[in-house]
């Protein structure tokens, strides 16, 4: 195949960025689907005109480029705000609220599409409105939420290619390094996509499969 | 209560380069929309095709265009194919990386549209004596674009979104290369970028009320 | 005892309930037609206290439903409701979806659950599908589960909204089979129907709604041989 | 207590460097930084008696990673400009470059005046890609792109999607010897004005920039500067004074 | 005239039809009847050539359908056909639904082709809704449509699936009155139905079909009044 001066220190470096890039998606998916199911379930209970305003700031989220997102967040914590957290802080800070902002629509999708009948019957049972959620939204709402969550999730990890502005060094940083020494650009780049072609594609087919199982029945 | 000054002067004096950074921004989008939605539909139709190797061409990219990050995509465009010895500008750098990934998602949502038109709407136009292409050209193809509208407005704002991308590949002149030079003459991080930011919201939200529009009057049934 | 006592509601604008006054007595079986939107299914979610009222009141057993103090959730367990559309919990089988609430909301226990799960499965006739999923099961099939997960409760009352009228023909019957058991064994019941032949057979009492209004209410044979109101003429003619 | 108090409280000193900028900053075939700046850095720590910590910025995020406390000090080749010192405190300079054309040989570019009409390039954010726009607006033909890192400039160089470059000899020279881009050669000076380059700390840490200013006059007092410019440079060692000014 | 020779159809492992014989003069109206998967709709769509055969061969005023020198969109021009799926481009208003093919098709120019259109909608009793979008219309004003839609090619033969299956019951008279106004200004047609009294009326003869065999062909009185065969015997007991 290719002649390449890659070491196996190089490779450990690569290996060094995957895991960051995951650490990183890992987070930031853990507490925006958190906020998403908070905000989510916080919209359908306040109504859309309560909940505008929340509205309106996660809908900047998704209005506003990521890399400006992280440079922002960057310059107001430290310039403005002064306070002295890491990249990695604000790197997981922002792309949680980038990550609740799609995630509350999921959330909220789900649980619009659980008829209001099939409520009404838990409630006319006596089940309690946490009882209701809990028993008969949470799954099935998830049935309908999931492949687009999971679709969310791996935007994100793709997505989290950008935290470099925010100095942490995650996988497509740790290949550019790597092209600075090495110089073999197409090489490089070409083990780094397919590191996230791995991981995504066979999700995302996932996703794709239980998203036909569960509309048929 | 704050440790910094803002200088909002400074950055606002800056604002009609930005505008002009903003028209480009613009015109990569539009253009990367526009050869998307042609690529996506010839995708949409070689993934339909009988051939296996056009079907596994077409699957192949929306998979990559799907399933490796928008910036590796524009990276790879200027600087992988160059190992190649084929340079693009930067300009065409990401036009190229965003059509691509333009093209893969909108040819995955145009997949979905043609499932929810059923086969008999087909059958109708050809046993009015049309040809399969006439039948895809007036029938189908304008009840997916329906269908597959709102995804499409999404891609449009991804689109202008992943402009901001084409600093890594040598790109001054759209909204975000804009900003990042006026920084490194001015150091005025906060102010530029946040006015970037406010840029890029009101140019998403025109898309997005527009799109509404254009539905309206386009898809009155 | 249902007692409904003046009841008015509306949805914004639209005055849905214009006064309504009716008491069902233990043991009886009141049947209410009517037109489309004439306020039949909006009377039963009122009386489990689903939909709020603006006028009036309504006590069960003395309770009043909408009075603040009142523990809906305890008070909807004695009040079992089937509605028209079928609502079954489809991802649940069939014996969770009736065992669901007893162990839930009363704390059961799974067997004892279960057990009377079984029984009521039985009952109406499901005894065989206890691990089916619901969206296995036809649609007269999917109501009788309702029933059953409703009587699972051990409901002194129980509300049927049209449980029928999304039913294919042929799957009718074996429905109405099972509503007329229950008025048997000595349920008592409302029942929201169009099926004339029903309450004509079943009904203690026959009411008749007409845009929001109670405007006749009789045993079976006096409404529908000689009915009073000019409106219940005209709608039992359409009917027939 | 001000910044200096901070860090000396911390046990920490934690420099902005710029690695991919050999040989200011680099990293070995481990991966770990080095270089002229790197070493500077040590060199500041050691002298506050504190541990350094190398943070690693791209030149467009040396400022957003100071103003974001990320970094206490920067010691990452940042020209002094009037401008950027509306922002930022610089010290004395402690580097100064001179700049150099780099040319791909398939070019023909020989010289400074050569480039005109060609596309040439230069990093994002540095004096020298400021001063090389400027002369390309003024010629009014060929193109000018800016690239994140210096790598990407001599890769783009390489591969042969810009003909040449300006950049600070050191960079020039330090790129050209790894033989890793085949094809190009340092051909000439730029006319530009030489680069004075500063550390940099926050604008209102007076504290701190006196300690810096005294710090850098006391690596040249001492021979250090000499010392690390040969080590990591060689030859003639530039002047960081300026004739006829003060400072 | 249409000529269906000895004509065999299978979906992999399924014969759908095994060896059909059937001729429709200039001007006839053939009704066919048959149980639900015996094959009638798959014939149908084997006469238009959307389906290929296996074996036979059917001829339409004597071009071979299925030979491979024959130019289907031609020929399609000259067999209009109505499904039982009301199919609506719903994208297109009830008077572009119409003009399309006449258009597209024929080359025919848009005034040209508007007036046509307009006089069959008129025709069809849907004067009125030329710029409606067909959504807006009730199933049967659709079926309506998509009868004027095929006239609008002028076609010389017209096959009709089950056009009011799916219809409400008070809207399947409307379009059945359409079907028989066709037939009496003399258009050859080939009507699958289940409407047994349309059949009687209507038909110069009536086919039964029976899982891929026509079991019986002859006029209504006769097929109706005394079938021949035990299964057609059968069919007609059940509908009734
Ligand atoms: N949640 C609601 N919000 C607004 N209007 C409602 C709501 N529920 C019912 N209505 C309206 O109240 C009126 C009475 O509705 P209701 O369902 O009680 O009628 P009904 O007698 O049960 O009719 P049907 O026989 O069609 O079921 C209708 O006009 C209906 O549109
Ligand atoms: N495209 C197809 N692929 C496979 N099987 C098919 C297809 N079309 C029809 N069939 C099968 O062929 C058989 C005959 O179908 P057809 O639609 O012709 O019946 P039909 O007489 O029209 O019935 P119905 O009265 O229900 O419309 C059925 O068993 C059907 O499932
Ligand atoms: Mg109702
Ligand atoms: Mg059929």
């Amino acid at each position: 195949m290719f002649h390449t001066a890659l070491t196996s220190a190089d490779l450990i470096f690569l290996a060094k960025g995957a895991g960051m890039t995951i650490l990183v998606t890992a987070i930031s998916v853990f507490i925006g689907t958190l906020l998403g199911i908070v905000f989510g379930v916080l919209r359908g209970q306040l109504g859309p005109i309560w909940f505008a305003p929340v509205t309106f700031v996660l809908d900047i989220f998704r209005s506003v480029p990521l890399l400006i997102q992280l440079v922002l967040a960057n310059a107001f914590v430290g310039m403005v705000l002064r306070l002295h957290i890491s990249g990695l802080t604000v790197a997981c800070m922002v792309l949680s609220l980038y990550t609740a902002a799609y995630c509350t629509e999921i959330v909220r999708g789900g649980i619009h599409a659980v008829p209001a009948t099939t409520r009404r019957a838990a409630r006319s049972l006596g089940m309690s409105w946490l009882q209701d959620m809990r028993y008969i939204v949470l799954p099935l709402a998830t049935r309908i939420a999931l492949p687009s969550w999971i679709g969310l999730a791996l935007g994100v990890m793709k997505d989290s290619a950008l935290v470099y502005v925010v100095q942490v060094t995650e996988l497509l940083k740790s290949t550019q390094i790597l092209i600075t020494r090495l110089q073999e650009p197409l090489f490089l780049l070409l083990i780094c996509g397919a590191f996230y072609f791995i991981i995504s594609f066979p999700l995302a087919r996932f996703g794709g499969y239980l998203e036909k199982r569960w509309s048929n029945d | 209560m704050f440790g910094y000054t803002f200088q909002w002067n400074q950055a606002l004096a800056r604002l009609p380069k930005m505008l002009d950074g903003a028209a480009v921004t613009m015109e990569v989008a539009v253009l990367s929309m526009l050869i998307g939605i042609a690529l996506a539909v010839l995708l949409t139709l070689l993934r339909l095709s009988g051939s296996r190797p056009l079907k596994a061409i077409a699957t192949t990219w929306v998979e990559i265009a799907r399933n490796t990050p928008a910036l590796f995509q524009i990276y790879m465009a200027h600087f992988g194919v160059a190992s190649f010895g084929i340079h693009f500008s930067p300009f065409t750098s990401l036009l190229i990386g965003i059509t691509f990934n333009n093209a893969g998602y909108l040819a995955e949502n145009f997949r979905g549209a043609l499932k929810a038109i059923p086969d008999t709407q087909t059958r109708a136009g050809r046993s009015l004596g049309m040809s399969q292409l006439q039948a895809f050209r007036y029938i189908i193809l304008p009840q997916m674009l329906r269908i597959a509208f709102l995804p499409m407005t999404n891609q449009m704002v991804w689109a202008v979104l992943m402009t901001s991308l084409g600093v890594t590949v040598g790109m001054n002149t759209d909204l975000y290369g804009v900003t990042q030079d006026l920084n490194a003459l001015t150091f005025r991080t906060f102010e530029l970028f946040a006015i970037a930011a406010v840029i890029f919201y009101i140019i998403t939200k025109i898309i997005t009320l527009g799109a509404r529009l254009i539905a309206s009057r386009l898809f009155r049934y | 005892m249902i007692e409904i006592q003046n009841v008015h509601k509306s949805f914004g604008q639209l005055e849905v309930l214009k006064g309504i006054d009716l008491t069902v007595q233990k043991g009886e079986v009141v049947t209410v037609i009517g037109g489309s939107g004439s306020g039949k299914s909006t009377l039963l979610t009122c009386i489990n206290g689903l939909e709020p009222i603006d006028k009036g009141r309504i006590l069960v057993d003395g309770t009043e439903v909408h009075a603040k103090s009142t523990n809906l959730n305890k008070l909807r367990q004695k009040i079992g409701i089937v509605f028209q559309q079928w609502n079954a919990f489809p991802h649940l089988t069939v014996l969770e979806n009736v065992t669901l609430a007893p162990r839930k909301v009363l704390g059961m226990g799974k067997a004892e659950a279960e057990a009377i799960a079984e029984k009521q499965l039985k009952h109406v006739g499901l005894g065989e599908k206890l691990s089916t999923y619901p969206t296995r099961l036809s649609g007269g099939q999917q109501q009788r589960m309702a029933i059953a997960r409703a009587l699972a409760m051990s409901p002194d009352y129980m509300l049927f909204d049209e449980v029928t009228s999304a039913l294919d023909p042929q799957l009718v019957g074996e429905v109405l089979e099972t509503l007329k058991m229950l008025a048997e064994e000595g349920m008592t019941m409302i029942c929201v129907t169009h099926e004339m032949a029903f309450a004509r057979d079943v009904s203690d009492r026959v009411a008749y709604f007409h845009k929001g209004i109670m405007a006749e209410i009789g045993v079976p044979e006096q409404l529908f041989n000689d009915p009073q109101h000019p409106e219940t003429r005209k709608f039992l003619a359409s009917v027939r | 207590a001000d910044k200096l108090d901070d860090i000396i409280a911390s046990g920490t000193l934690r420099c902005a460097v710029v690695l991919d900028f050999p040989p200011m900053g680099m990293r070995d075939a481990n991966n770990e930084p080095i270089g002229f700046d790197v070493d500077y850095c040590n060199d500041l720590a050691k002298a506050l008696g504190v541990k350094a910590e190398i943070v690693e910025t791209p030149f467009p995020e040396r400022i957003p990673a100071l103003m974001s406390g990320r970094v206490d000090v920067g010691v990452a080749s940042t020209s002094d400009t009037l401008e950027r010192a509306k922002t930022v405190g610089f010290s004395v300079p402690y580097f100064a470059f001179e700049m150099a054309v780099t040319a791909n040989e398939k070019s023909g570019i020989k010289s400074f005046d050569d480039m005109k009409g060609h596309t040439v390039g230069a990093t994002a954010g540095t004096f020298e890609a400021i001063a090389l726009e400027k002369q390309v607006q003024e010629w009014g033909t060929g193109e000018f792109r800016p690239y994140q890192t210096q790598a990407d400039v001599f890769l783009a160089l390489s591969q042969g999607q810009i003909d040449a470059t300006v950049s600070t000899s050191t960079v020039a020279m330090a790129n050209v010897k790894t033989g890793n881009f085949p094809g190009i050669s340092v051909v000439g000076k730029a006319p530009f004005d030489t680069d004075y380059v500063a550390l940099f700390t926050n604008r209102d840490e007076y504290g701190l920039i006196n300690y810096l200013n005294l710090f850098v006059n006391q690596q040249v007092r001492t021979g250090r500067y000499a010392e690390l410019y040969e080590k990591w440079v060689g030859g003639d060692l530039p002047s960081l004074t300026v004739p006829n000014a003060y400072r």
